[in-house]
């Protein structure tokens, strides 16, 4: 059985330095109250894989601002100028990555895969750092795998057990992430006893999760 | 009409009853609006859903939201996915069409729409994948940005992707890539070919036949 | 919408020679109406790809006993003596491929991937044919995607969209089909008004689903 | 005690609580009846299920049985998948422990289980992923098929995976193949280290403690 911790103690285990996969699409799926606390605890030198960086002052905006983060993989950055700001200043690195690549290369990390071959990107600056393979005359970029320390992922139920169930557009990288980290705290609206989500309804069995935290955040 | 309602428009006469459509964030999200419900066109949001139907208007919920972040709401029907499900769909051809806003397209069809270098680098989201994967690729843009042209000779910005984007829909015009170049097909409301030429950079080839948009 | 055809009208568009996908694991979750009328209808020269051809006089075994398939493309044939006669007496051409690498290749073919790196079968006689890649000194085999004319598929539920539901291990291969074919059929034990599954609860969405048919047989 | 439940009752023991567990068809399978209940152990059938819990006596469903198609129950708190997960767990190292059937092993620890080339062609289903993929991989066979000794110098069989298994649990002994070689840890209820060595063809490490099983 996996009982809730706190968000304090959950967030205590990650050390500076850390490569973590962060869910949510703009801060849709997030986990609010993990990041708020990542921030609290003024962790440093983070590489953050994440779909974006959502906005100044929201989601995973809040790590941009407080400089917690050395290096971020997404796929864009459109939505926030900070990022951009210390992208420019050389205080950030970013890599960016196709969305349904940087999709792929979670999962792919998470499944044991040693990478995949998508068309996305061929000929592009986006083909920059990746090998190009030709299969039966058509040309793929061979992108690789990505995995982290640390998955700090988003769901609306959880049982005790830690399987989850995700809502809507809040599923987006959420359930690839609990997949490809070494260790995998989800953040929930709801806790249910433990055969209240019918086999068929779990989205991520609980044997990919490491810890529980209560949402503490308004979504 | 204003401008965007042109373009929006025109394109909305380009999508099949029943087609699966995903819609770029800002104009090509206007789109929808002139699409006819009794065609049951299917709407994809590449965060993670199919049947996208309009405004909530009061009944918003956090965990329901377009790939802008804006609230949406669901029609019979819809589902709902990650985004690697998400992006097999795109690129693996079962999505009939895109519509993509763009910052220039060349005589080639090529698009650039996700970034100028030392200047803006908004990432390109899932902007390559949707024009690698999608069956048919329509560009919606204004066809000059603060007085220049927008269909160039040759990208000044890093394109998208290498393939040919398949349609092109200004408030001036509607041009078609093809192996020999840029095809103008019609004239936006009111607009007359000199206009359309003296507006654009690239080479267009002008056909015999060149009616106004019908809409 | 879509309403259901005939389990006749559906099958009679398949053509002799067809490349098909047919669901289900030692046949739970295998289209039982639709492999019956394949039998009945005397199809031939199939190229079957599935999990395995379950037992003699059984789900895809009917289609063995019956001749109808020139070549499979399988993850075993142990359970079906059949099928390893007519191998061995060059009636049948088996391709064998370790099930999840199976599953990736039919993934693959559905989700537009040129192929996978698996670390799967290096070394054995499952690398036979295929490319082995170095990714950072660890090898992996590329294996090759895989698509179909037809994917039979068997669903729990379907809307007058097409959007699935599979119930508990009947799922298997389905859903994976269902993106990898050019045309996709579905039999259904139950049809719904559109709107009656939930969107959290669809696993395949219509959009993928050309023909429906119910289900005659008993599962 | 049969062979098989020394075999079975033996493995059960390597089995740590609370870890995922995946049980090949056949004699693998009894190991399940000799876990404790309480140490909540879940196990995964490939076919798309964690959490399988014995049988379902009157309760059997045609869309819920194992990887061998045998009707199954499931214990609360159970999940069911698509065949790409399922092996993207195998495959991806969240699986504990994989304990599978065996034809042969030899010296340097491999398996072979799935091809006996020419006679017997079951194919390698989920065999090679799971070698492959596990934390642990467990191969419970008998000792001996038909009078010949199953643990043999090398493989007359193609192998299953060039990954050296981590223990082999047969009713005489207990083998841990080891960079060195294959070590000797346990002998079988009532069995000498002579009749072991004799059942043999491997080389096999002999430690100065060889106690017998404890079940």
């Amino acid at each position: 059985m996996k009982h809730p911790l706190s968000v304090t103690e959950a967030i205590a285990l990650i050390p500076d330095g850390s490569t973590i996969m962060i869910g949510g699409f703009m801060g849709v799926g997030s986990p609010l109250s993990l990041i708020k606390e990542l921030v609290r605890q003024g962790k440093k030198s983070l590489c953050v894989i994440a779909n974006d960086t959502a906005q100044e002052g929201a989601a995973i905006g809040l790590l941009i601002d407080a400089h917690s983060v050395n290096k971020v993989i997404v796929s864009h950055i459109g939505t926030n100028p900070e990022t951009q700001r210390q992208m420019i200043a050389k205080e950030l690195e970013v890599e960016l990555s196709p969305q349904g690549t940087l999709a792929e290369r979670v999962r792919a990390g998470g499944y044991g895969l040693g990478g995949i071959l998508t068309p996305t990107g061929v000929n592009t600056l986006a083909a920059e750092g990746t090998q190009l393979v030709e299969v039966d005359g058509e040309s793929f970029l061979l992108e690789r795998p990505l995995k982290a320390d640390f998955a700090l992922i988003k769901a609306q139920q959880s049982d005790y057990y830690g399987n989850l169930k995700y809502r809507l557009t809040a599923q987006n990288f959420n359930p690839l992430m609990a997949m490809a980290a070494e260790h995998v705290i989800v953040e929930v609206e709801e806790m249910l006893p433990v055969g209240c989500i019918a086999p068929d309804d779990v989205h991520t069995p609980g044997v990919l999760v490491d810890m529980i935290v209560k949402s503490e955040a308004k979504a | 009409m204003k401008d965007k309602e042109i373009i929006a428009r025109r394109i909305a006469q380009e999508i099949a009853p029943g087609s699966l459509v995903n819609l770029g964030i800002g104009l090509p999200t206007m789109v929808a609006q002139y699409v006819d419900k009794n065609d049951h066109v299917f709407f994809q949001s590449e965060n993670g859903v199919i049947g996208i139907g309009g405004f909530p208007e009061g009944m918003e919920n956090p965990s329901l939201t377009d790939a802008g972040g804006s609230f949406i709401g669901v029609l019979p029907g819809a589902a709902a996915f990650d985004s690697a499900f998400s992006f097999g769909l795109i690129r693996g051809g079962h999505l009939d069409m895109t519509i993509l806003g763009g910052l220039q397209v060349d005589e080639q069809g090529h698009l650039a729409n996700w970034i100028i270098p030392g200047k803006m680098v908004p990432g390109m989201g899932g902007a390559m994948d949707l024009v690698a994967g999608a069956k048919r690729v329509i560009v919606a843009m204004t066809h000059t940005a603060k007085g220049n042209a927008k269909l160039v000779k040759s990208l000044a910005f890093p394109m998208t992707a290498d393939r040919r984007v398949d349609l092109i829909v200004t408030e001036k015009a509607v041009i078609q890539p093809t192996e020999e170049g840029l095809l103008l097909k019609e004239l936006g409301p009111g607009c007359t070919l000199d206009e359309v030429l003296s507006l654009t950079d690239a080479t267009l080839i002008i056909p015999d036949d060149l009616p106004h948009m019908d809409i």
